[in-house]
């Protein structure tokens, strides 16, 4: 039998690929699972030579929490919960891309009312989430002050989903056949005084961050990734759109009411952090215009097709439907045998993808240069793991 | 839109052009100039104080403070109506429930947190609610067992403030009597017999409910360890019969033959 | 206008003139003094640290200890002294302990030599500029022991960030140092601060002061290991650097030095370029000249370290850190380069007179 | 100086008057732990997130409460804040993290998965439900997260355990206030009135010195 | 290119591909033996160009006996998508790697390697990938048992 089986200490312990003949002695560093910079709880067993990085190994596991083998134990809208708690800093994309693959598999309709505002609070996520990581970003560079600013502004968001939805992080809020309330009556006024606010916001953003020339020293040509290797590595999101490749689900296929509003596509050309940076602050922008075309043309409706207690049954087979999460495509494998609980579920998660990217960038960078790495990509640790 | 900041587009080639993603931006990616090296030099100084002109312009600006002080504000703290912290019963006005004991919500609760017990000697109707506990301890706040309940029973509060020092504290009673509900007290007319039918009830105390259903629980599964051994055995018999059947296929003919013959 | 120049050497030969036990007295109340100081020094610069740096990000900072948090650096002291003590079982126990007590010493002895005011000054010693500067040096042996004894990897690498760090960076500080002394014309600390009775050496040398100013103190930041050089300590590159595995009391005295080598710095930045203590003189103005002179000498002091430690603080919460490399650069390919120039320019400048107020 | 508060009580107690101001030196102690508690920066999942919304946000700032110096090296750290889900693999790391803290060390367990194990807390393969399993918790904040108040409000509790709870007399040994044995007729409601009236006077409040145990607890319950 | 031309051009290139039936997208089930071949040329031949493996996964169908795997191939260039499906016997389930088609299928296949317990012949690092190295078993087959694991009380 050809299969081997192999551990962790084989697989770091490789041959020493230093050749200079000033290269010291290599080491091995844990990095994680309690670092400040991995977000979470990963581990990355760096092999260094001083400062420089030969070889970066993923250990992952620290919170596979088994979501979806819970999913095979409770019925569907059990599991548009559970998934919350994947990547909890896009909840309502996670709660859609469930909810978009029960409804095409059951037909469930819905009506234009639903989708407008499904599309509107997952636009306001995207924010949302880019924020809290320029707010990262800018920590992990060494600057605190980034930090606070994003957060600051990600509370205005957080008031507006607090009023509408009634939770601040995990809202489980769009549900197979509808979303669970109908947005508050403050919910138009309160975007547009965000949008407003947000938008005179912008411009410090980049004077305190994107225009720094010690940002742009660091990130300018840091962690390339090109477009070939991005693709076979599987990577989606603004990971692969800095690399330039224009794959974004919301144009390709739209879903929701993507194909009704007009917005751009960012895509960066080297692939290096500062376009994954460049990328995602874009994207910020686009999200503006997507939220203002929509915000004051939410056609009336209903917002909850069926009963809420009423059972949803999926007719027995195979099942995918993939949708544009913040941080890149999210994909949910359906296999049902008509019960009401799924038969296997499985999540294609983005940043599982995304994450092996550090090791074909980190590659003969240095310690700082990984850590802007990794915060460019923008890592969930419980999306990687489920 | 502040499309302008990125509008000074270098020679860059288009990227290649793919299905379905027209409008696609160009990489047109600012950055600072460092060709001419002192123009650069001088440049990358002025950013960095133009950085330091927004961060003093807040320190400067006392009014851009937007801290909320929580405990000393708790009065004027007003959280939003949707916002899910407590789950709560709906009594009316004469501290009657409504609930009917159809259990929907508990099944319908994604882990287990809403454990509905009932009176082993129902007093006036056939169902009666002994005992409805909340686990806060294990409560997502997904708020699916207030949109699943046909008669309106349940509610979210925003009271968040409930941090303990003992976990078994986080297991509530949430009704306030066991017995019927409020259309059926209502039809009593003696409000002696009212009281008689109506049980008091303590928010705390249920940790022992939840003691029992963890005991139920060991004693599930230890069954379903038997039936999964017993499944097992089953599909290695029936794999051996298939492997029994597909060996003998040459006997089985020749018999057959045999009997027709 | 003269200036009496009294330090408390002086003072103490005064209280016993002419008893051998002078000398021990002089050791006593030097140690009570800065001691004293130092104690005060720190809780004042880390509650102002904390108050400036919530301002800056729209908060509030401490709020609940006492008065607008007051007391915070208080309990906080309190607890840190409380706190259990870890030497790790597979550090060099001996070393681990030593670290933090010489980067303590190390500022320490720099403080004896600070003149304040006029009155206010420990020690006052010929060669003040070089014993400042050599005895400074001393911290980076602490960080240095400190991350290499406590036989964590994370530790040893910010250590050797910090010591490759520091020691380049001296280079470049301490050129700056010399315009100031060719200009002075003295190393004694208390004699830099009268030479700049006619103005001070930042405007008073034309650029070569603006320069050696700026020089000194993106080096002076570098060598206290302040953002936008933390490297030694990055929180999000190495835990915590060179002091990830200390804690409790030996934690606070690098805790402590820290803020205190900020205020050392501020303090020389503004001896040397700011006229130390000196009032705000231009020339021979003498009405001007006179007005200035009505707040104490001792004030002057503080605004100006204030003014400095505050830029210090403005520069930290602004900025993200360099990379090693970056920060290496820096120093060798400009920092260095620019530094030589201008110590050539102001040699000329001071042989040929041309600078304000010359004569 | 752990040294001195070891010895202190042995030399004050037989000294008239020493008990008096050994209770002193308590309160001074416990006032400056209570109000330095600065967190390990450790979380794991979701409740990390509203965690650094209130260290992180200007909205909430935990600084006001003295404890935004954020280690990320638990030698330094005095909290340790249990921010999401433990599963069979990080409980040894958590348990070293613990381990590695300096004493005094307080836990809180933040969010329902830190409790109990929250939404994963059946047919679940590996995430261990309630991380009081793994290392002893001080104060539980449920919530699916927790928001930031309700983060300070577990704070505020922590900090009143602290006041209340420990003496160097007996030193490694804290104890509860007594909200967790429970007197017969009170309510949900009662006790939050109290909690709330504790922690709005600080440390003017007597607490009722009584460790709550469990098979005192459990008592106490059936007679309901 | 749409489904049915899709199908076609893909039989064209493995005879003895079959349509799956019950799915959303158009699914072959292929043998294993030429998986790394199909790949390699559904990969480089310029008309179809499946660029990205967008998820791998497996099924286990344990009244059938077999496990299925789906390989969720994409094409961004040319916007059409394709799944292959592989069964393999339950006792033995072995494969022929991906790698060196797809460098992400090294972790995904560790992942169903780790939880489904698949076995991946030339895979060159094939561990566990969330669970400890001694995890006994492999979680999400159907007939996984956990003393630890607690089932929802009814």
């Amino acid at each position: 039998m050809s299969v081997n089986v192999s551990t962790l200490q084989a697989r770091i312990s490789g041959e020493s690929t230093a050749s200079s003949p000033l290269s010291t002695e290599e080491y091995f560093v844990n990095m994680g699972p309690q670092h400040p910079s991995t977000h979470g709880v990963l581990r990355l067993v760096l092999r260094l030579d001083g400062e420089t990085v030969r070889d970066v190994v993923p250990v992952l596991g620290y919170i596979h929490r088994g979501i979806e083998k819970m999913g095979e134990h409770g019925n569907y809208r059990q599991f548009v919960h559970l998934v919350d708690r994947m990547d909890y800093l896009a909840a309502l994309s996670n709660n859609w891309a469930v909810t978009m693959v029960v409804e095409k598999a059951a037909k469930m309709e819905t009506t234009d009312r639903i989708q407008a505002i499904r599309t509107l609070v997952c636009e306001l996520q995207r924010i949302q989430s880019h924020q809290l990581w320029w707010g990262v970003f800018g920590m992990d560079l060494g600057g605190f002050t980034p930090f606070f600013y994003g957060l600051r502004d990600r509370e205005q968001l957080c008031d507006i989903f607090e009023k509408t939805i009634g939770a601040r992080l995990t809202m489980n809020y769009i549900q197979p056949g509808g979303v669970m309330y109908d947005i508050h009556p403050d919910f138009v006024k309160d975007v547009k005084t965000f949008l407003a606010y947000f938008k005179s916001k912008l411009p410090e953003y980049d004077t305190l961050m994107s225009e720094n020339v010690i940002i742009q020293e660091r990130l300018r040509g840091i962690g390339k990734l090109s477009a070939e290797r991005a693709l076979a590595l599987g990577a989606t999101g603004p990971v692969l759109r800095a690399s330039g490749v224009a794959h974004d689900l919301r144009k390709s296929e739209p879903y929701g009411l993507y194909s009704q509003v007009d917005f751009d596509v960012p895509v960066g050309t080297t692939g290096d952090c500062w376009d994954r940076y460049w990328v995602r602050m874009e994207e910020m922008r686009q999200s503006i215009r997507i939220v203002e075309q929509l915000i004051d043309n939410i056609p009336e409706g209903k917002t909850f097709m069926v009963k809420p207690a009423a059972k949803i049954k999926v007719p027995a087979g195979v099942h995918y439907s993939h949708m544009e999460t913040p941080r890149g495509v999210l994909g949910v494998v359906l296999v049902s045998d008509g019960k009401e609980s799924p038969y296997r579920i499985h999540c294609r998660t983005p940043n599982f993808n995304n994450l092996w990217c550090i090791g074909e960038m980190a590659t003969g960078g240095r310690i700082g240069d990984l850590v802007a790495m990794l915060s460019s990509i923008d890592l969930v640790i419980p999306d990687i793991d489920r | 839109m502040s499309d302008e900041s990125i509008a000074a587009p270098e020679v860059l080639p288009p990227p290649e052009k793919h299905v379905g993603t027209g409008g696609a931006v160009t990489g047109a990616v600012p950055w600072i100039d460092k060709s001419g090296a002192i123009g650069g030099v001088f440049k990358g100084i002025r950013s960095l104080f133009s950085g330091m002109k927004v961060t003093v312009g807040y320190l400067m600006r006392p009014s851009t403070v937007i801290t909320q002080q929580y405990p000393e504000n708790r009065e004027t703290l007003k959280l939003p109506d949707r916002f899910r912290a407590q789950l709560a019963f709906n009594h009316d006005d004469n501290g009657y429930h409504k609930c009917t004991m159809c259990r929907i919500c508990e099944e319908a609760c994604p882990n287990v947190s809403i454990i509905i017990t009932g009176r082993e000697k129902p007093a006036v109707s056939k169902k009666e609610i002994d005992s409805f506990v909340w686990r806060l301890d294990s409560c997502t706040f997904c708020n699916t067992c207030v949109i699943v309940c046909p008669f309106g029973v349940l509610r979210f509060d925003g009271t968040f403030e409930s941090s303990v020092y003992d976990r078994r504290l986080l297991a509530y009673t949430l009704n306030d009597y066991a017995g019927p509900v409020a259309s059926v007290l209502e039809k009593i007319e003696d409000p002696e017999a009212r009281k008689a039918a109506m049980e008091k009830r303590d928010p705390y105390g249920a940790h022992t409910i939840i003691e029992a259903l963890a005991e139920r629980q060991r004693a599930k599964k230890a069954a379903t360890h038997a039936a999964y051994a017993a499944a097992k055995a089953a599909r290695i018999a029936k794999k051996e019969a298939a492997k029994a059947a597909a060996e003998a296929p040459a006997a089985e003919p020749a018999a057959e033959a045999k009997d027709v013959g | 206008m003269s200036w009496q120049v009294k330090t408390m050497a002086e003072r103490t030969g005064d209280l016993l003139p002419g008893s051998p036990w002078t000398a021990v007295l002089y050791v006593l109340l030097t140690i009570l003094a800065v001691t004293a100081f130092v104690t005060l020094c720190g809780l004042v610069l880390i509650y102002a640290e904390r108050k400036v740096s919530a301002h800056f990000q729209c908060r509030l900072g401490p709020m609940r200890v006492g008065w607008h948090g007051l007391l915070q650096t208080i309990a906080d002291t309190i607890k840190l002294l409380l706190k259990e003590d870890i030497v790790p079982r597979d550090a060099d126990a001996l070393l681990h302990i030593l670290a933090p007590v010489l980067s303590f010493a190390g500022m320490l002895l720099v403080m004896i030599a600070l003149p304040m005011s006029p009155s206010i000054q420990v020690a006052d010693m010929n060669i003040g500029v070089l014993y400042v500067t050599a005895v400074s040096g001393l911290g980076v042996l602490g960080i240095l022991l400190g991350g290499w004894s406590s036989n964590n990897k994370w530790s040893l690498l910010g250590a050797m960030r910090a010591g490759a760090q520091i020691i380049s960076y001296e280079v470049s500080a301490t050129l700056a140092l010399l315009v100031v002394v060719l200009f002075a014309g003295t190393l004694q600390l208390s004699g830099i601060v009268q030479s700049q009775e006619t103005g001070w050496w930042i405007w008073r040398a034309h650029g070569c002061g603006i320069v050696a100013f700026s020089i000194f103190m993106i080096a002076g930041t570098a060598e206290i290991n302040r953002t936008p050089f933390d490297l030694a300590e990055g929180e999000s590159e190495l835990t915590a650097g060179f002091h990830t595995e200390y804690s409790g009391l030996r934690f606070s005295f690098f805790f402590l030095s820290e803020f205190l080598n900020m205020f050392v710095l501020a303090a020389m930045a503004s001896t040397l370029f700011l006229g130390g203590w000196m009032p705000l003189h231009v020339g021979h103005f003498t009405v001007f000249n006179g007005i200035m002179d009505l707040l104490p000498p001792g004030l002057w002091f503080t605004l100006k370290t204030s003014a400095v430690i505050f830029l210090i603080m403005w520069f930290r919460w602004t900025f993200p850190r360099l990379r090693v490399d970056q920060l290496m650069r820096l120093e060798w390919k400009i920092l260095l380069p620019i530094g030589f120039v201008n110590l050539f320019v102001s040699a000329a400048c001071v042989v040929t007179g041309f600078y304000f107020f010359a004569g | 100086m752990g040294v001195i508060t070891d010895k202190l009580p042995g030399v004050l107690e037989p000294v008239p008057g020493g008990q008096v101001l050994l209770t002193a030196v308590d309160q001074l102690i416990n006032w400056s732990r209570s109000n330095s508690l600065w967190p390990l920066t450790f979380g794991t999942s979701c409740c990390a997130i509203e965690m650094m919304m209130a260290t992180g946000a200007a909205r909430h700032d935990m600084a006001r409460f003295g404890a935004e110096v954020a280690r990320p090296s638990p030698r330094q750290a005095d909290l340790l804040v249990i921010a999401g889900t433990i599963v069979k693999r990080m409980a040894p790391r958590l348990r070293t993290l613990y381990e590695q803290m300096a004493e005094p060390r307080y836990v809180m367990a933040t969010g329902s998965c830190a409790i109990c194990g929250g939404p994963f807390m059946y047919d679940s393969y590996t995430t261990i439900r309630g991380a009081d399993e793994v290392i002893p918790v001080d104060v539980y904040v449920p919530g699916c997260p927790p928001r930031p108040e309700a983060f300070f409000y577990g704070l505020l509790t922590l900090q009143k355990m602290i006041r209340e709870g420990e003496s160097i007399r007996h030193p490694g040994e804290r104890r509860r206030p007594v909200l967790a044995a429970l007197p017969e007729g009170m309510t949900l409601d009662d006790i939050r009135k109290e909690m709330q009236d504790l922690l709005s006077h600080d440390a003017n409040v007597k607490m009722v010195d009584e460790l709550a145990e469990g098979a005192h607890f459990s008592a106490e319950l059936k007679d309901f | 290119m749409d489904a049915p031309n899709l199908i076609a051009a893909v039989q064209a290139l493995q005879p003895d591909a079959t349509v799956r039936e019950k799915t959303d997208r158009p699914t072959l089930i292929v043998p294993a033996e030429g998986l790394v071949a199909l790949a390699t040329r559904l990969r480089d031949d310029p008309a179809l160009k499946f660029e990205l493996l967008e998820a791998h996964t497996a099924i286990d169908w344990i009244e059938e006996d077999r496990f299925e795997l789906l390989y969720l191939l994409a094409s961004i260039a040319h916007g059409h998508v394709l799944t292959l499906s592989v069964s393999v016997d339950r006792e033995n389930p072995e494969v022929p790697t991906l790698c060196n088609v797809y460098p992400i299928a090294e972790w995904l296949e560790r992942e169903s390697y780790d939880l489904m317990g698949i076995l991946y012949d030339d895979h060159p690092d094939l561990r566990r990938l969330f669970l400890e190295d001694d995890w006994v078993g492999f979680p999400l087959r159907k007939d996984y048992e956990d003393d630890f694991m607690l089932e929802r009380p009814e």
